[in-house]
């Protein structure tokens, strides 16, 4: 059977539809086969992004009806590279949660079991889809799977904060659904190539409308200024794999419907200015709130949503570099992040209050976790040898090139807050000592190789960036080409009668 | 029944489309005031409904042609399909009818949960987080 | 001519019931009215040629969300402002 | 102080939406010549399913299989939803023993009423989504007139229990039939969830290919998860 971006939708749905069936056979299977589904997205990843490298564009579409009339899946370097990234991240998040908690009721793990796999799923649906109204179903498929996800603990404050991300997100789907409504009416269609293509006959005044209605419902999802409030609450409430997934999955789907409505669908250029304004307003806002955290989950939610503003400011600057730079920043941010979410649910683990004062000198009890947390926060402050260093890099090299100079020093202070506030935890890991730690929780093996995994990707993309910026080159120079996205979807629409 | 809405609808066009859009819009404003403005969280989830229903009447009516009939072809009527209003705001309702559902169950659910939690429904009440 | 008043009458109804569910006390008489809320709107649906959405709304709308609310309602309280909870409290 | 931020911002908001919607006449042909050669989506659903799906009703004919897509989502965020519910709600083996499921005050008249009209709703939600293709209803509505039915069983009979092992393997199944049939069309027809009209005429019974089988799986499935919520959510424990 020829592997289609279809299976990314098919094969996770087939298994959680089975599973309650399977877990009848045996009570491990559950467990195992959302990390068999994982698996076979990264060998989907791997077939397709081979394939779109050579021709540039995969599109399929749905029950015979050619693009415009049916619903289609695109492929292209940017959205394979997101739903790529998605699913090694998912298959990682998966090893990192087997057996996470020591006990647990079956029922409820295999809920959570559906639920984050589901929730993967919908982020690559977001990714996939070619049809806008196929999108909010995507996005409702996230929103429900996050919310039950987040208030997944009983012990914990998570209702709340579920309760919080439903009102928002339901909020945010309201006004995309009327942005569809009024884009509706103006074109006649829902596939995202006609409607680019017949953007431009809409009445300014309705376009911005429908642009401003686009932007506040995904902004929310994105963890935008002044619409993130509830990812706070949610990164630290939920269970430690889900805060990983919400920063390495959720947030890029949220992006990817920002950015895909800005770049394809609409021909706006003062979008951009909005783009670079938003994303600096929450970059500050965030890190200087970061730094008066003392819970540290909700710290590197700060810390994610400031690194969100820096990949909208990125991608506000518009040009091939910066579009490149914004493409490295999300890859960063992604791997980086998943892996301090990781690495800091285990320390969170050994701490009674869930403060970072209550982790004084923990490295010598947990020396891998620490060590991995401190190679995460200097890549993500962005110091040399890592990653991390290279996308910061790029970015202000296209700050540079359009000379904005403004720019350049709001990112390059906000870095020092960034670095006070890593710097701190780390120290504390591993300078004081003034706390006995007795009865440590220890990862599991599973979950050592999962954080090992991202730590060693971070080493390496730190020493050879080359490995993935070829690539990433292209990603973003197809993605500016908004002419040739839709006369790929539309050429072969040709009515069949 | 229906053929003689649709000759007053054809005849009194402005009073109904008004009856229309400023029913949805209405909706909309009225379910928006409810989650900005009330504390229980019961009362908000209700807020929540009321704005998805304006915006389902929004999508039913920008469907609506005068003159038109239910994209249905029955017996007898088989070259009916150029009378016909569009189905596709009708097939997308459909779907988010269903979804709001789905939305509003886990909004209740989560509303229960806190209240064994707090013995309150009140938002002002519940702040362990910062609201 | 009477039709139009008819619709209007269901346009007025369809605020009023909204307004009332948004601002009555008591929570059970606010979910009735967001039952007539869907109901009005089913017969809505069903003038502007959509019966398959007045089906739905109607089996959704008026039975299953009244449904789960009035569950929501016993199981947590009846009145939006918790006076009459807290002065059960007392007692 | 805050009410009237809020009024100034609701007045705002209904000028903007407003100020919109004068531009989108009501009741406009927006849909243009089905059959010109390149018809807008309303317009080609409109000129091409009765020859090309062979289902009457149009919205179906979009629902299952022009936007079958969503109609997957959809029954997905479904079975998440009450999959979600189960998580928030969950208790122990021991917490469940103990509680009690809300019912009506048991009387003669209404278990008697519930046993008479149990099978009438049934048989009717079932009616209506072995019906979709041809009448307005569906799925969907089938499937929300059944759970109604077996709602009423749950609260007016302290006895009736769904059965939890047997509405498992229906939602299950249910499901992957969806899916199956879509793969079958992946293989007959090349693309997921492509339909294989050939069968019946139109107006009858036996029509529309794959359709009307999908929707009732459809209709299976979302009954059994409306149920499977409702029966979640009357098995809470109440406050004293």
């Amino acid at each position: 059977m020829v592997i289609t971006p279809i299976h990314y939708i098919v094969v996770p749905l087939i298994a959680a539809f089975a599973i309650p069936l399977l877990s009848k056979i045996h009570k491990e299977l559950f467990r195992i086969v959302p990390g068999i589904v994982m698996f076979y997205n990264i060998i989907i990843s791997f077939v397709l992004m081979k394939e779109v490298n050579e021709v540039g564009y995969i599109s399929e579409i749905i029950a015979g009806w050619e693009a415009p009339w049916g619903i289609n899946l695109m492929i292209t370097p940017f959205s394979g590279f997101l739903a790529s990234l998605i699913s090694v991240l998912g298959f990682l998040i998966w090893l990192y949660q087997y057996r996470f908690k020591k006990v647990i009721d079956v029922d409820e793990i295999k809920s959570y079991g559906i639920l984050q796999m589901m929730m993967i799923t919908g982020a690559i649906g977001i990714i996939i889809t070619g049809d806008i109204f196929n999108l909010f179903v995507f996005m409702e498929i996230v929103a429900i799977t996050a919310v039950s996800l987040t208030s997944f603990y009983r012990g914990r404050d998570g209702a709340e904060a579920g309760f919080k991300y439903l009102l928002i997100g339901g909020f945010a789907s309201a006004l995309i659904l009327l942005a569809i409504l009024i884009l509706y009416t103006q074109v006649g269609t829902l596939n995202m190539a006609e409607i680019a293509e017949k953007m431009h006959t809409i009445p300014l005044g309705i376009k911005s409308t429908i642009l401003i209605l686009f932007i506040v419902g995904f902004g929310i999802e994105a963890e935008m200024f002044p619409l993130n409030g509830w990812a706070p609450d949610a990164y630290s409430q939920a269970p430690g794999p889900t805060s990983a997934a919400f920063a390495g999955i959720v947030v890029k789907a949220g992006i990817y419907g920002l950015i895909r409505v800005i770049y394809t669908l609409f021909d706006i250029e003062g979008a951009f200015d909005f783009l670079i304004i938003a994303g600096l307003v929450t970059m500050i806002i965030a890190e200087f709130s970061a730094v008066k955290q003392k819970n540290l989950k909700r710290m590197l939610a700060y810390s994610s949503i400031g690194q969100m503003g820096l990949v909208l400011i990125a991608f506000g600057i518009g040009t091939k570099t910066a579009v490149f730079a914004a493409l490295f920043l999300m890859f960063n941010h992604a791997i980086i992040k998943s892996l301090l979410f990781m690495t800091g649910s285990i320390l969170m683990y050994n701490s009674k209050d869930k403060t970072i004062s209550s982790i004084h000198g923990i490295a010598k009890n947990l020396p891998f976790v620490s060590i991995m947390f401190a190679i995460g926060a200097f890549a993500i402050v962005g110091l040399p040898p890592f990653s991390g260093f290279w996308s910061k890099l790029y970015v202000l090299t296209a700050a540079a090139d359009k000379e904005m100079i403004m720019l350049i020093i709001a990112i390059l202070g906000v870095s020092i807050v960034e670095i006070v506030y890593y710097f701190r935890v780390v120290n504390k890991l591993y300078f004081a000592t003034d706390i006995e730690h007795l009865d440590i929780f220890k990862p599991s093996n599973n979950s050592l190789i999962a954080m090992g995994i991202l730590t060693i990707t971070i080493i390496v993309i730190g020493f050879y960036p080359d490995l993935i910026t070829g690539y990433l080159h292209n990603a973003a120079d197809i993605l500016l080409d908004r002419s040739s996205y839709i006369d790929f979807v539309l050429k072969a629409n040709v009515p069949i009668q | 029944m229906q053929e003689e809405f649709n000759e007053i609808f054809l005849k009194y066009h402005d009073i109904i489309s008004l009856g229309v859009y400023g029913t949805a819009i209405g909706l909309i404003l009225i379910g928006l005031y409810a989650v900005l403005m009330k504390k229980n969280l019961v009362k908000i989830v209700i807020g929540l409904t009321i704005i998805d229903a304006g915006i389902h009447l929004l999508f039913i009516g920008i469907g609506y042609i005068n003159g038109g009939t239910a994209p249905i072809f029955s017996p007898g009527y088989e070259d009916a399909a150029k009378r016909m209003v569009d189905p596709i705001p009708q097939a997308l309702v459909l779907t988010a009818i269903v979804i709001g559902f789905a939305v509003t169950a886990v909004a209740l659910s989560l509303v229960i949960r806190l209240y064994k939690h707090h013995h309150t429904a009140k938002i002002d009440q519940i702040k362990s987080l910062k609201w | 001519m009477i039709a139009v008043i008819i619709i209007i009458i269901m346009a007025v109804l369809l605020l009023a019931a909204a307004i009332y569910s948004v601002i009555h006390r008591d929570l059970l008489f606010a979910v009735l009215g967001t039952g007539i809320v869907s109901l009005i709107l089913s017969l809505f649906f069903y003038l502007l040629q959509a019966p398959d959405v007045a089906l739905t709304e109607a089996a959704i709308g008026i039975a299953l969300t009244t449904i789960i609310f009035i569950i929501t309602i016993r199981n947590t309280t009846r009145d939006e402002d918790e006076i009459i909870d807290k002065e059960n409290e007392k007692l | 102080m805050k009410k009237v931020l809020v009024i100034i911002l609701l007045v705002i908001i209904g000028y903007f939406l407003a100020n919109t919607f004068i531009n989108i006449p009501f009741g406009e042909n927006r849909i243009g010549d089905i059959n010109a050669e390149k018809p807008t989506a309303a317009g080609y659903y409109l000129s091409n399913t009765k020859e090309k799906s062979k289902v009457a009703n149009i919205i179906t004919a979009i629902v299952v299989n022009y936007r079958g897509l969503d109609t997957l989502g959809e029954v997905t965020v479904l079975f998440l939803a009450s999959t979600g519910i189960a998580s928030v709600l969950y208790r122990r083996k021991e917490e469940e023993e103990e509680t009690e499921r809300l019912s009506l005050p048991s009387s003669t008249i209404i278990r008697s009423g519930a046993r008479v009209l149990f099978p009438i709703i049934a048989l009717l939600g079932i009616y209506v989504f072995i019906h979709g293709h041809l009448t307005p209803g569906g799925g969907f509505q089938g499937g929300t007139i059944v759970a109604t039915g077996f709602l009423l069983m749950l609260i007016s009979y302290k006895g009736f229990n769904t059965n939890h092992n047997r509405m498992t393997w229906i939602e299950s199944l249910a499901g992957l039939t969806f899916i199956f049939l879509g793969i079958w069309g992946l293989i007959a027809d090349n693309t997921f969830l492509g339909n294989i009209p050939e069968v019946g005429k139109l107006n009858s019974l036996l029509s529309g290919g794959l359709i009307p089988i999908i929707y009732i799986a459809v209709g299976f499935k979302v009954a059994v998860e409306l149920t499977g919520i409702l029966d979640i959510l009357l098995k809470i424990k109440p406050k004293k």
